[in-house]
């Protein structure tokens, strides 16, 4: 299942220079052919010349964390929305790990699980995110090929216009007043429409949840994901456990094992038994929610 | 504009018997005509009506209008390419076309400069690459929410929505009964500009979504 | 389509070395294919300028192409008035005139019965909502370009704007100094109708709705 051809060009890495730096012109790069996560996704998989299957999570993830930092120095706004679209890479991320590590019967459509494996519903995203972006460019040549003719749509002559029938007019100034307002009122901002309720209204936070992942950890054995969060509430406590435990492994609190690739995620507790807090988490992150 | 193309009418009553074939030129000039006028794509039904001819013999004038104006000869059997070689009919400023599911006459691509020096008015702004993808998205999984489309994309689109709505490539078209969120689709402008007749002429998407047989099937099924 | 945002196509001026001879049909394809798309009449100095000829030139092909239109024969081997009938000098169903000093294509004469029934048909002597809010807005917020109405209003207004200038109700007042795009004010046919003697005696409106200042930044935001 290749995945070569995907639209982000590959870092510029001159032989032999530093990691750093050699990053920061890779993230510059791709900023100017950005357009979503499963871009970014998509250009990481073909950074690592691996097939799907085999990224580990902690490693893409890892990636995602630092460009959201690098685009934070960037500029606030290009941030907000990077760490928000985050949250939807990390949901798909999960799907394909939750469904590895949930024993079938847990997973809400388990029958879909069981005809598709989870990596073959990333694939599937990523491959249709892939396929529109090339429909995408087709339809522009297209666009750009037909916008070359241009229709005849030439005003009535006037001796037609003068044919067309009075015009039927009922409407007093006030009536007409009242039309106006209405269609000057500010139509209903679409977004609200869509409703953020997910990311800001039922108050998840980074924070809380780490703080709740370091209690069941801190003094105990190894826990998997699995069990961390079988209390979770809803997907969102999951994806903000998941992303607490990425948040936590930076401040080497935590530290993980998969045994194989989409295998068992293991989680233990690194950091001191006391001289780790919420507190430390990056607080960039959290400023965002 | 609605009002300038009539509904086909069968008992169309047009100059009331009017016959067209003995006006100078026939009924082909008469199509002619008519089509000078219309300032939206007819459909050979609405001009078989106005003119009052089966849609049968303007199917037959429409397609020979098309190839004078390409610079065949008419009835000249098997004239493979308008050039101003053999024949003495070298294409036409312009060119009638069948998109969206109506004719209509156009200025020939290869003049787009000169025309667009005097029509800039009906040109326009290109799409970015965020609408563009919104746009086939849209194209292809119509009819469709934004949540919808969000979620194929990666990233929120309402404004990118708002603006394809703005252009009038795509529009409302009513609501999901289950979640009552509005559905959007492409317009007929949207056609028009792609010059096609329907979007099932648009491009497959499956040569573009290699390997996986019953991706579609299993995305339908509605897992976002 | 928003008027008021053309992409200059490059080598815009038509001065920058484009020879309209070598276009298939050449010069006289490329002035129909101007005088096809344009909606005002334009003088042969106009033409000239686009096409970047002479106006004798200019001058000649127009004459050529009147009479070629009318079925004379042009005096050249690329006569390309294609016909059923064999000596190619039917009239073609239009004709080009020059009114007032300015060229325009126009349906003949002729058919001008069946035409006006056809353009007939299908009117109706009501507005349409669509074409009533759009009215309404541009007459409260006058002059106006497409584009603005078209960012209030959120769909594309093209034709609807049309449909309102054929019905007398609003018409041209110049273009906007800044973007080019041509500005729309009610007539005094819409006063008439709305039993007002000026724009001033429209009722206020609350003042809390958007001017037009706000409709600027929300239209340029979302100009893709």
């Amino acid at each position: 299942m290749a995945l070569a051809g995907t639209p982000l060009a590959p870092a510029l890495r001159p032989a032999g220079t530093a990691a750093e730096p050699a990053k920061k012109t890779g993230f510059e790069v791709r900023l100017a052919n950005f357009t979503g996560p499963f871009d970014l996704l998509l250009g990481l998989i073909t950074k690592h010349q691996l097939d799907i299957t085999e990224v580990a999570l902690a490693t893409v993830t890892d990636e995602f964390i630092k460009y959201i930092k690098n685009l934070q120095q960037l500029g606030e706004e290009w941030a907000l929305d990077e760490a928000s679209e985050f949250l939807v890479i990390a949901a798909t991320l999960l799907d394909l790990k939750a469904a590895r590590l949930l024993p079938a019967g847990e997973v809400e459509d388990d029958e879909d699980i069981a005809l598709l494996e989870a990596r073959d519903l990333l694939f599937a995203r990523l491959l249709q995110y892939k396929a529109f972006k090339q429909v995408a460019g087709l339809i522009n040549t297209t666009l750009e090929l037909e916008a070359r003719s241009f229709p005849r749509q030439v005003a009535l002559e006037g001796h037609f216009a003068a044919l067309l029938p009075e015009l039927v007019w009922r409407h007093t100034p006030e009536q007409f007043a009242a039309l106006a307002e209405s269609a000057l009122k500010p139509k209903e901002a679409p977004s609200n429409e869509v409703g953020l309720a997910h990311l800001h209204g039922s108050a998840v936070t980074v924070k809380e949840q780490a703080e709740i992942l370091g209690r069941k950890l801190q003094h105990g054995r190894p826990m998997s994901f699995r069990t961390l969060i079988a209390d979770a509430e809803s997907t969102l406590v999951v994806v903000v456990r998941f992303l607490a435990l990425l948040e936590m492994f930076r401040d080497k609190a935590v530290g993980f094992d998969q045994l194989q690739p989409l295998g068992d995620l293991t989680v233990r507790w690194t950091a001191g038994d006391d001289d780790w807090s919420s507190e430390h988490l990056s607080e960039e992150y959290e400023e965002q929610h | 504009m609605s009002g300038s193309v009539p509904e086909p009418a069968p008992d169309q009553d047009t100059g009331g018997g009017l016959n067209v074939a003995e006006l100078p030129g026939g009924a082909r000039a008469a199509l002619e005509a008519v089509l000078m006028v219309i300032d939206q794509p007819a459909t050979a039904m609405e001009l078989a009506a106005g003119l009052n001819l089966t849609v049968d013999a303007v199917e037959q004038l429409l397609a020979e209008l098309q190839q004078d104006y390409n610079g065949y000869t008419v009835n000249a059997p098997d004239t493979d390419v308008a050039s101003k070689t053999g024949h003495g009919s070298s294409p036409r400023g312009f060119e009638l076309r069948n998109i969206a599911g109506g004719w209509r006459i156009y200025s020939r691509a290869d003049f787009a400069e000169i025309v667009g020096g005097f029509v800039l008015e009906g040109q326009t702004a290109r799409l970015t690459q965020a609408a563009l993808e919104t746009l086939a998205v849209i194209a292809y999984r119509q009819p469709v929410s934004r949540a919808r489309v969000s979620a194929i994309r990666g990233v929120n689109v309402d404004s990118v929505v708002r603006t394809l709505m703005q252009r009038g490539l795509i529009e409302d078209s009513g609501t999901d009964p289950e979640s009552g969120a509005i559905l959007y689709r492409t317009t007929s402008y949207f056609l028009e500009r792609m010059g096609i007749g329907s979007v099932a002429e648009l491009p497959q998407l499956s040569p573009h979504l290699p390997g996986l047989e019953g991706i579609e099937e299993f995305y339908d099924a509605g897992r976002m």
